[in-house]
């Protein structure tokens, strides 16, 4: 349990540290941000007066604390550009991205584990190399190549006004991010399984390996109950990673099949400079990357009993 | 030559080095040094020659299917796919290979000291390496966009400088490693000075661990480059690369499939190529 | 209770073949303690593996006879060898560390070949393991059955994996240079452990070692290997005291013993 | 003759600091307690013991490699060299053989190229290696001729004392008693030293006049070698002889 609480305690730090520093990053550029408020050719009278009204001279520490405590309750702030509270632009948008991001996640899970351990297991051959070689294909298909060919499938398959409210229920909300959810999915299933397929394969060089045959295991249970437990340690740490990576996918998927998600919105603040909510949505995504690695460290601290002890 | 290994009783197949990766049947190596050979020809001969000019514009020839005259066949403005595709991938790969190379050469300077020299410097630096290289770079990039802005220039730097970690731990852990081999006590026992000890006798071993990272360093800022300029936060307007190209061509999937599909190709070529090339590089240092 | 005939085992890839064992006969009684020696390249851990049936088949062809109590393992299919390994052969190698599962229980992994050859109930089986446990002294059974690899000494995991080649009674223990790896010490009492176990469970074992001193200590019978042929056999004073060949004066006298180097 | 002192060590005492060594002497094991011994000119020291009794911790503090100890070292030979166990792993793997023997001699710095070129085949024919070798990489050479590599490239420089950590250990019994062969050989034709270290009792007899028996980091018995294997005092050194015999 030492471990648990330990870590616990690192990814909390974390936290605080991103959210310091996304704090910090956006104080550099106040400037424009009163500018773009009052147009270019605001007085500096008038700039400092705004400057006042928005508290922006204040110590930077004392504004961090504030905006913190604000954050912790849900008060985001206001969008500049739209007035209106930013965290209810993203509690509109959130759950649409997240069923995207989730549904990719899960895709990748179900998919690369039986495919990754059934390659390794007819390991060689004819079919093995085809295998390989389609998987690093497949690999190099970047999300928004695929997103764009998926969209393609999408405006014939599905009907033009399905795709104009598919957010009113849940089922047709995940119909339609079938496709979407794909395009981030495939080229991390096909590493995810190279990945497991030679890390099975390094552990059926192993010795243990060769007491478990010598014991009277057949190739298939040798893997299954020596080999799996162990080859599946650097898998769960890449899946983690993997599910941080899909965060920047989705964003580009979401403006490639115009899915109105947080991803969506980063832009579109990027582009109109809106920092309260460019702030808002980049401590969010960063908290669900360290979120998911912390999982996945506790995943492996619980597999494998070496990491529990230190 | 094979060597019946005594004591586990398989036999291990010794080759020679990176000079064995031509003779050996690295399927990997070859290919992709066989598509990246093909595209940088293709993209190098395109700053000499191109069968049109990017720019000319053909009021008759709008949206033509690929023809013998066209061979990607015309954009909504008329002008020649092909040309433009080739353009956009020499500026692909420009950024691609400046962006290498910062991260590269910093990345190893900073990995070869920290991981020699070791101490707080060594602690903090790779404490900040891990934390950089936890978060996805493109995320990272599009905060630096708007501190930095949006350009050619400003994306080289943006994504160089988040390339800089991921090259020094790699050469961080493979100094640190070789640190404490018995080859380094004895070149410091000869009375090999701290220099000579990392550039003759560390860095001619890393070698083989760096280039699969740099050729996947590639893989990756191609991605990176693509995707931000297909979010319109890359390269700007007046320069073509493919990812910006790729955002254009969309709005004409239904009409012109073929405009989307031809970068999308170009694109999954690079990385290919690259990947192949990294995963052979590294199948070669596994082998011997 | 075993014969080997004419045993070559040739190891092929795309190019090249190179021949480890060229042509050796073995024999056995029931109840001995044979020594298998020589250096390394001699082809003597090519041999136990052969015998084993550890010997990957796409790697490698063995052709010959090995008879173990009648039954040829080098003829018969997979799932036959199955029914072998691990039920009438126990294997123990050279560092037990690398040669354990490290995420898997001590307990678990001794219980292995009783799983899959007995149907006996978890109770009974984890019974089973704690009485050879004792048996091979290995102090306090109880916990050691749930601890890790990681956590046990050199000596200790040796003594795990004696108990797990154990748990079926084979009819032959084979030990590839069990002890190379340990400490002089902990060497002693693994030889001590090897002789009790052939009297009391009266298993004959197959003892392969490049260490002349460690062979000479346990073996009733000694077999001298080089280049993939044996080179001399017989009662292990009559092989260390007085060889015949050429090759085994030499083994000996290499042996760093007690005289004075000119 | 008047014995000259080599290596003069009293009062050794080395810590092995577990985690970093930024934060101090956080959990600390004594891996040396109080190690005194001399070495004289022309003399072979045999260090004894099993794993984790610190005899190779007493070969690196000695030449410096690493520095957390207490307590005095007098080194009185010039350039002190060092023999290791694997010979996997003391020869870089990215030289030719040619370029391993050559190094010293560039960082000493005072030799042409033709004079580095001589002394380099000299010393090659002098281990017992050829021509053919030079070319070659530490992975297209055996153990044994890896070590003679090690040995050459260790003697190219004209050490006055070599320290030998478990230098034969790792080598089939045929090769060990040739290597042997030569290192008795160098030692008489330069009048070397050798702090020879080895868990082996027997190869110690063969080749060493002094001999410490180390328990725990500790010297437990110090005597010439027939003391020690004919009329053995301590009883840890008792027990080391009876399950070497």
């Amino acid at each position: 349990m030492k471990y648990f609480t330990k870590k616990l305690f690192t990814l909390i730090i974390t936290l605080f540290i991103v959210s310091l520093l996304a704090f910090l990053a956006f104080q550099v550029i106040p400037a424009d941000v009163v500018t773009s408020r009052l147009g270019t050719n605001a007085t500096p009278e008038q700039i400092a007066i705004m400057k006042e009204q928005m508290g922006l001279n204040r110590p930077v520490f004392v504004r961090y604390f504030e905006w913190l405590s604000n954050f912790l309750q849900g008060d985001m702030g206001n969008s500049y550009v739209y007035d209106m509270p930013v965290n209810e632009m993203i509690a509109q948008k959130l759950p649409i991205s997240a069923t995207l991001i989730l549904l990719a996640c899960a895709m990748t899970v179900t998919f690369s584990i039986p495919i990754g351990i059934f390659l390794a297991r007819h390991a060689g051959g004819i079919f093995d190399r085809f295998m390989t070689v389609l998987n690093q294909v497949f690999m190099s298909i970047p999300p928004v190549f695929l997103g764009i060919l998926l969209f393609g499938v999408t405006l014939t398959i599905y009907p033009p006004e399905f795709s104009l409210h598919y957010s009113e229920n849940f089922w047709m909300l995940i119909l339609f991010m079938i496709l979407p959810a794909l395009s981030i999915a495939i080229s991390r299933i096909s590493m995810t399984v190279k990945l497991l397929r030679t890390s099975l394969l390094d552990e059926m060089d192993k010795n243990y390996i060769k007491t478990a045959y010598s014991r009277g295991h057949s190739r298939g249970s040798a893997l299954r109950q020596h080999a799996l437990k162990n080859a599946i340690l650097p898998v769960v740490v890449f899946i983690a990673v993997s599910a941080a990576e899909m965060v920047v996918a989705s964003i580009i998927i979401e403006q490639v099949f115009a899915i109105s998600g947080i991803g969506r919105l980063l832009i579109a603040s990027i582009a109109s400079r809106d920092f309260l909510v460019v702030q808002a949505i980049v401590v969010l995504l960063a908290t669900w990357v360290v979120t998911v690695n912390f999982l996945a460290d506790i995943l492996v601290q619980y597999i494998d009993p070496r990491v529990r002890l230190d | 030559m094979i060597e019946v290994d005594e004591e586990s009783g398989n036999f291990a197949m010794k080759n020679k080095g990176i000079s064995s990766i031509f003779q050996g049947k690295n399927v990997f190596f070859r290919i992709g040094s066989v598509i990246t050979g093909a595209l940088v020809f293709l993209i190098c001969l395109s700053t000499v020659w191109l069968p049109y000019s990017p720019t000319q514009m053909d009021a008759t020839a709008k949206l033509n299917a690929p023809s013998f005259l066209h061979l990607f066949g015309t954009d909504h403005l008329g002008r020649d796919i092909f040309s433009r595709v080739m353009e956009g991938a020499g500026n692909t790969l420009l950024i691609a290979t400046c962006v290498v190379l910062i991260g590269c050469i910093i990345g190893t300077l900073i990995g070869s000291l920290t991981g020699y020299f070791g101490g707080m410097a060594d602690i903090v630096l790779m404490r900040v390496c891990d934390s950089i290289t936890a978060f996805p770079s493109v995320l990272l990039a599009l905060v630096m966009v708007m501190l930095l802005g949006r350009g050619k220039y400003q994306i080289i730097l943006i994504l160089g400088i988040l390339f800089i970690p991921s090259f020094a731990r790699v050469v961080r852990g493979e100094v640190a490693r070789q640190r404490n081999l018995n080859y380094i006590y004895s070149a410091k026992l000869m009375g090999a000075g701290h220099a000579r000890i990392i550039f003759y006798h560390i860095l001619p071993n890393t070698i083989s661990v760096l280039l699969p990272t740099i050729s996947i360093g590639f893989n990756n800022a191609v991605l990176a480059e693509a995707s931000m300029s297909y979010l319109g936060v890359g390269v700007q307007k007046p320069d073509t690369s493919l990812g910006g190209m790729l955002a254009e061509a969309q709005s004409y999937l239904t009409s012109a499939p073929y405009y989307a599909i031809f970068i999308g190709l170009v694109i999954v070529l690079m990385i290919l190529g690259f990947s192949m090339l990294g995963e052979g590089l590294s199948r070669n240092n596994a082998t011997n | 209770m075993l014969d080997v005939y004419d045993l070559h085992v040739k190891f092929h890839n795309a190019k090249q073949e190179k021949e480890a064992v060229k042509g050796i006969n073995l024999h056995m009684d029931d109840g001995e303690i044979l020594g298998l020696v020589g250096e390394s390249g001699s082809g003597k851990t090519v041999t136990a593996m052969a015998i084993s049936g550890l010997i990957n088949r796409s790697q490698a062809t063995c052709t010959g006879e090995i008879l173990l109590d009648g039954v040829d393992i080098l003829s018969c299919d997979r799932d036959c060898l199955r029914k072998l390994q691990g039920k009438d052969i126990g294997v123990v190698f050279q560092e037990p560390v690398s040669f354990m599962n490290p995420v898997k229980t001590i307990g678990k992994q001794i219980e292995e070949s009783l799983v899959i050859h007995s149907n006996m109930t978890p109770a009974e089986r984890k019974e089973r393991v704690l009485y050879v446990m004792s048996a091979v002294e290995l102090p306090n059974p109880e916990q050691v059955y749930h601890k890790y690899p990681h956590e046990l000494s050199g000596g200790m995991l040796q003594r795990a994996m004696i108990a797990g080649a154990l748990m079926t009674r084979p009819k032959l223990l084979l030990c590839d240079e069990p002890t190379t790896a340990l400490d002089v010490t902990i060497q002693a009492q693994i030889i001590q452990l090897l002789k009790r176990v052939n009297k009391e469970f009266k298993i004959g074992i197959l003892f392969i070692s490049h260490d002349l001193n460690v062979v000479r200590k346990l073996c009733d019978r000694v077999v001298v290997m080089y280049h993939g042929e044996i080179v001399e056999e017989g009662k292990t004073d009559e092989v260390f005291y007085h060889p015949r060949e050429e090759y085994t004066k030499r083994l000996i006298s290499a042996i760093p013993t007690r005289k004075k180097r000119s | 003759m008047q014995k000259t002192t080599i290596l003069q060590v009293n009062q050794l005492n080395s810590y092995y600091t577990k985690g970093s060594k930024v934060f101090g002497k956080k959990n600390a094991t004594q891996v040396l307690k109080d190690v005194n011994f001399e070495l004289y000119r022309g003399e072979v020291l045999g260090v004894v013991g099993e794993s984790g009794s610190g005899k190779s911790t007493l070969a690196k503090v000695i030449l410096g490699i690493t520095n957390e100890y207490e307590g005095s070292i007098v080194h009185n030979s010039l350039r002190p060299q060092m023999v290791f166990q694997d010979p996997y792993a003391s020869l870089n793997p990215a030289f030719t053989v040619e370029r391993i023997l050559e190094e010293p001699l560039l960082i000493y710095g005072k030799y042409g190229k033709e004079e580095r070129k001589r002394r380099v085949m000299e010393m090659l024919e002098n281990v017992g290696l050829s021509e053919e070798h030079l070319k070659r990489k530490p992975r297209e050479l055996s153990g044994g001729q890896r070590q003679r590599v090690s040995i050459a490239a260790a003697m190219i420089v004209h050490p006055q004392l070599l320290i030998l950590d478990e230098a034969v250990s790792a080598l089939d019994v045929t090769i060990q008693a040739q290597i042997l062969d030569l290192l008795i050989r160098l030692k008489k034709e330069h009048n070397l030293s050798y702090l020879f270290i080895s868990h082996d009792l027997n190869v110690v007899y063969q080749c060493c006049d002094r001999v410490l028996v180390m328990k725990d980091g500790e010297v437990v018995e110090e005597n010439t070698v027939d003391g020690i294997f004919d009329k053995p005092q301590h009883e840890y050194t008792k027990q080391l002889l009876e399950s070497a015999q």
